[in-house]
């Protein structure tokens, strides 16, 4: 009797989530460049708080979006050179669900961390206590829509000897929509004003994103075990 | 309902032949449409009241912006078609429209700019048209790093093709964000490159412009469909007479 | 059952493919041979489904494979040069994962197929610490127990020892014994007991 | 005939700016030739090399 769904997706899911606890480095990785990113940023522009919170937003969502496109040059390429993705590919299941329940699994080890942690770096940078809440909540979101839309791009470099440059060359013009509506979500949120805007279209392109994101993934995916 | 002329669109020579006899033709067209348009648009068309003969630029810049989408359009769907329904020759003609598409961003930023210097004083102000355009050069260089990257012929079709595809859909997504994001730091008053008020002596020159440079558009795609075609051809026996 | 007609392929300017056609029945293996770069793991891999060909068709119980692909992949074991097993995880772990995503899978039946494949010794270690010919073992036990009618093994006997060899044609046998239907690219002879088996030499020029 | 060139002091950005439209426009058939061009150099080698 073939398995069902949620099985399936429980599977993939228990798998990688043991895989990164086994391996527990390739998880703090991107949760470290984030916060180097935001510390080069006084450096380079000025200590000054106050003048630190207007660039505030800028900082954390390119620096989310810069950490996301690293965690996910792992997202697929391991699977890929052990010929353990072909499995997926081979496994009579939908290979769109399993790859949108990894692209989960990955948002859960690399976005959410982030987007929890990132209250660290938003004190620093001078975002007020008050603002921290509905912060996370768009890096959050956000993050979760870049882990989606990033699956393809890592799908498509997997034909390609190495992804690297070619995949953020691929991520970063799709992901100009999440940066705008979530650095403006940032914006109210360190001004204290509603946030719900931006974050319904956040949430607009995530939903999106689940609906088309993994179809494509999967296209691109069968395409570079090829 | 017999599909031959689909399938006839699907075969390589016959494709190869078509683009061979057409696309002097279109040529022949596009130079004549666009030479008129030239004339009419640079010495008959009144000068702008407000903009006085700098309007003139629009000339150029509206159709190369017109054809750099008009190109990443066509290409997103013979990749779509190629994909779907397996059509070497609608991957070869997504491979053909790149390149154009590309040149033409380039041209409409360059026009812009210049544009914009008589305008606003600086050849570069976030204005969301050009930022826009901008994204669009950074998908189609995308589309042809990720074509590059790839060295089997059909896996890079196949890969672009999606890119393509996914590329298409986030350009009016991309379009709605930056004009969402231009409308919030709008305090600036900056003179918006405000389309020019056209009447009659001014707005045909720019509708044959519009139609020369897809004609040219359709030339210039045959013929680089006509060296992709050759390129993925193994060992048709119709290459032989085709280089012969 | 399976039956594959006109394949056409090339790998860059090679046509690897020059037209094979061959169908076999319940019961039936067939033994790919040929010299290196012949076109043995192309022509497994265009079975599966994992390439497409530029002209031919593989069908599966007469229907075409691209278009059922998935009761097709649930039917089919596919195992290629690299045993398909996570480094970090141990053989138990790898199988019941693998095994998993197709059907329900009990520990029991694990154990079963790790003894049957001489696997159990080291079915707790994590893979990465075993032999090219234990993880080969392991994944056997995996072939084993996917249940498929259709087992496409790619050179099953590399990094195998003598009696490993006998192993899998003991496997072999008795999945075509079964009504099993077995295509495997080999480099020697295997020792088959049953004489059902038919020899399709690849890439004579 | 002066007065046309100097497009009543924009021309600095006015003949630039067709200049670089009418550029774009030849080069790209120019590119398209000699790719074809190339693309029939190879399916010759290649069919050499067939036969």
């Amino acid at each position: 009797m073939r398995s069902g769904a949620s099985t399936v997706a429980r599977l993939v899911v228990e798998r990688d989530l043991r895989l990164a606890f086994r391996k527990p480095s390739q998880l703090l990785q991107p949760l470290l460049f984030f916060m180097i990113v935001a510390t080069l940023f006084p450096l380079t522009l000025t200590p000054e708080l106050s003048r630190l919170r207007d660039a505030a937003p800028g900082v954390l969502w390119i620096g989310a979006l810069l950490s996301s496109v690293l965690a996910l040059e792992f997202l697929f390429r391991d699977d890929a050179q052990d010929g353990t993705l072909e499995q997926f590919a081979l496994s009579g299941q939908s290979l769109t669900w399993m790859l949108f329940a990894k692209t989960c699994t990955h948002w859960l080890l690399s976005g959410l961390p982030l987007a929890l942690s990132a209250p660290v770096a938003a004190l620093a940078l001078g975002v007020p206590a008050t603002a921290l809440g509905s912060m996370v909540a768009s890096l959050a979101l956000g993050s979760f829509a870049l882990s989606l839309l990033g699956a393809i791009s890592a799908g498509l470099t997997l034909g390609a000897r190495r992804g690297g440059v070619l995949l953020s060359l691929l991520t970063l013009p799709l992901s100009v929509p999440v940066l705008v509506f979530g650095a403006d979500a940032t914006q109210r949120a360190i001004a204290g004003a509603a946030i719900a805007p931006p974050m319904y279209m956040l949430g607009a392109i995530a939903v999106l994103g689940v609906t088309l994101a993994p179809l494509a993934a999967a296209a691109a995916v069968r395409i570079g075990l090829e | 309902m017999n599909w031959t002329w689909f399938h006839r669109l699907g075969s390589p020579p016959h494709v190869y032949g078509f683009a061979e006899r057409w696309a002097p033709w279109f040529g022949g067209a596009a130079a004549l449409a666009i030479v008129v348009a030239l004339y009419g648009g640079l010495i008959l068309a009144p000068a702008d009241y407000q903009q006085k003969d700098a309007f003139r630029m629009v000339y150029v810049h509206a159709p190369s912006a017109w054809l750099s989408l008009m190109a990443y359009s066509t290409m997103a769907v013979a990749a779509a078609v190629g994909l779907i329904w397996r059509m070497k020759v609608a991957h070869s003609a997504a491979a053909a429209c790149a390149p154009i598409g590309a040149w033409f961003t380039v041209a409409a930023l360059g026009t812009g700019m210049l544009w914009g210097k008589p305008m606003w004083g600086t050849y570069w102000v976030w204005d969301p048209r050009l930022t826009s355009e901008l994204l669009l050069l950074f998908l189609y260089i995308g589309y042809m790093g990720l074509r590059a990257a790839i060295e089997d012929p059909q896996k890079a079709d196949k890969a672009s093709a999606v890119f393509a595809i996914v590329g298409v859909v986030n350009v009016p997504i991309i379009k709605f964000s930056v004009n969402w994001w231009n409308s919030l730091h709008q305090e600036a008053t900056v003179m918006r490159m405000g389309k020019p008020t056209m009447n009659g002596d001014m707005l045909w020159p720019l509708m044959l412009m519009f139609l020369g440079f897809t004609l040219y558009f359709a030339t210039v795609v045959l013929i680089r469909l006509r060296a992709e075609l050759l390129r993925r051809e193994r060992s048709a026996s119709w290459v032989r007479e085709a280089v012969a | 059952m399976l039956s594959v007609s006109g394949l056409h392929l090339w790998r860059g300017d090679r046509h690897v493919l020059r037209g094979v056609s061959f169908s076999a029945g319940p019961g039936q293996c067939v033994l790919l041979t040929g010299k290196n770069g012949a076109g043995k793991t192309t022509l497994l891999r265009a079975i599966a489904g994992l390439l497409d060909p530029e002209e031919g068709q593989v069908s599966w119980r007469n229907v075409p494979a691209r278009r059922s692909r998935d009761a097709f992949h649930a039917e089919l074991a596919y195992l290629g040069h690299e045993p398909p097993l996570k480094g970090d995880l141990s053989a138990r772990e790898n199988l019941k994962f693998s095994i998993g995503i197709r059907r329900a899978v009990t520990r029991e039946e694990i154990d079963c197929a790790l003894r049957r494949t001489g696997a159990e010794p080291f079915a707790d270690l994590s893979v990465r610490t075993l032999s090219a010919g234990q993880r080969r073992r392991v994944a056997l036990a995996g072939v084993l127990l996917s249940g498929a009618v259709l087992w496409l093994l790619d050179e099953p006997t590399t990094n195998l020892d003598a009696d490993g060899q006998q192993l899998v044609a003991t496997l072999i046998d008795e999945q075509v014994g079964g009504g099993g239907i077995v295509v495997a690219a080999v480099h020697h002879a295997l020792p088959l007991a049953s004489g059902r088996f038919v020899d399709l030499v690849l890439g004579e020029a | 005939m002066s007065e046309f060139f100097a497009m009543d002091g924009y021309g600095v950005y006015l003949w630039p700016s067709f200049a670089l439209g009418i550029g774009v426009i030849v080069l790209n058939v120019i590119l398209a030739l000699r790719s074809l061009a190339a693309a029939k150099l190879e399916a010759r080698r290649r069919l050499q090399v067939q036969s």
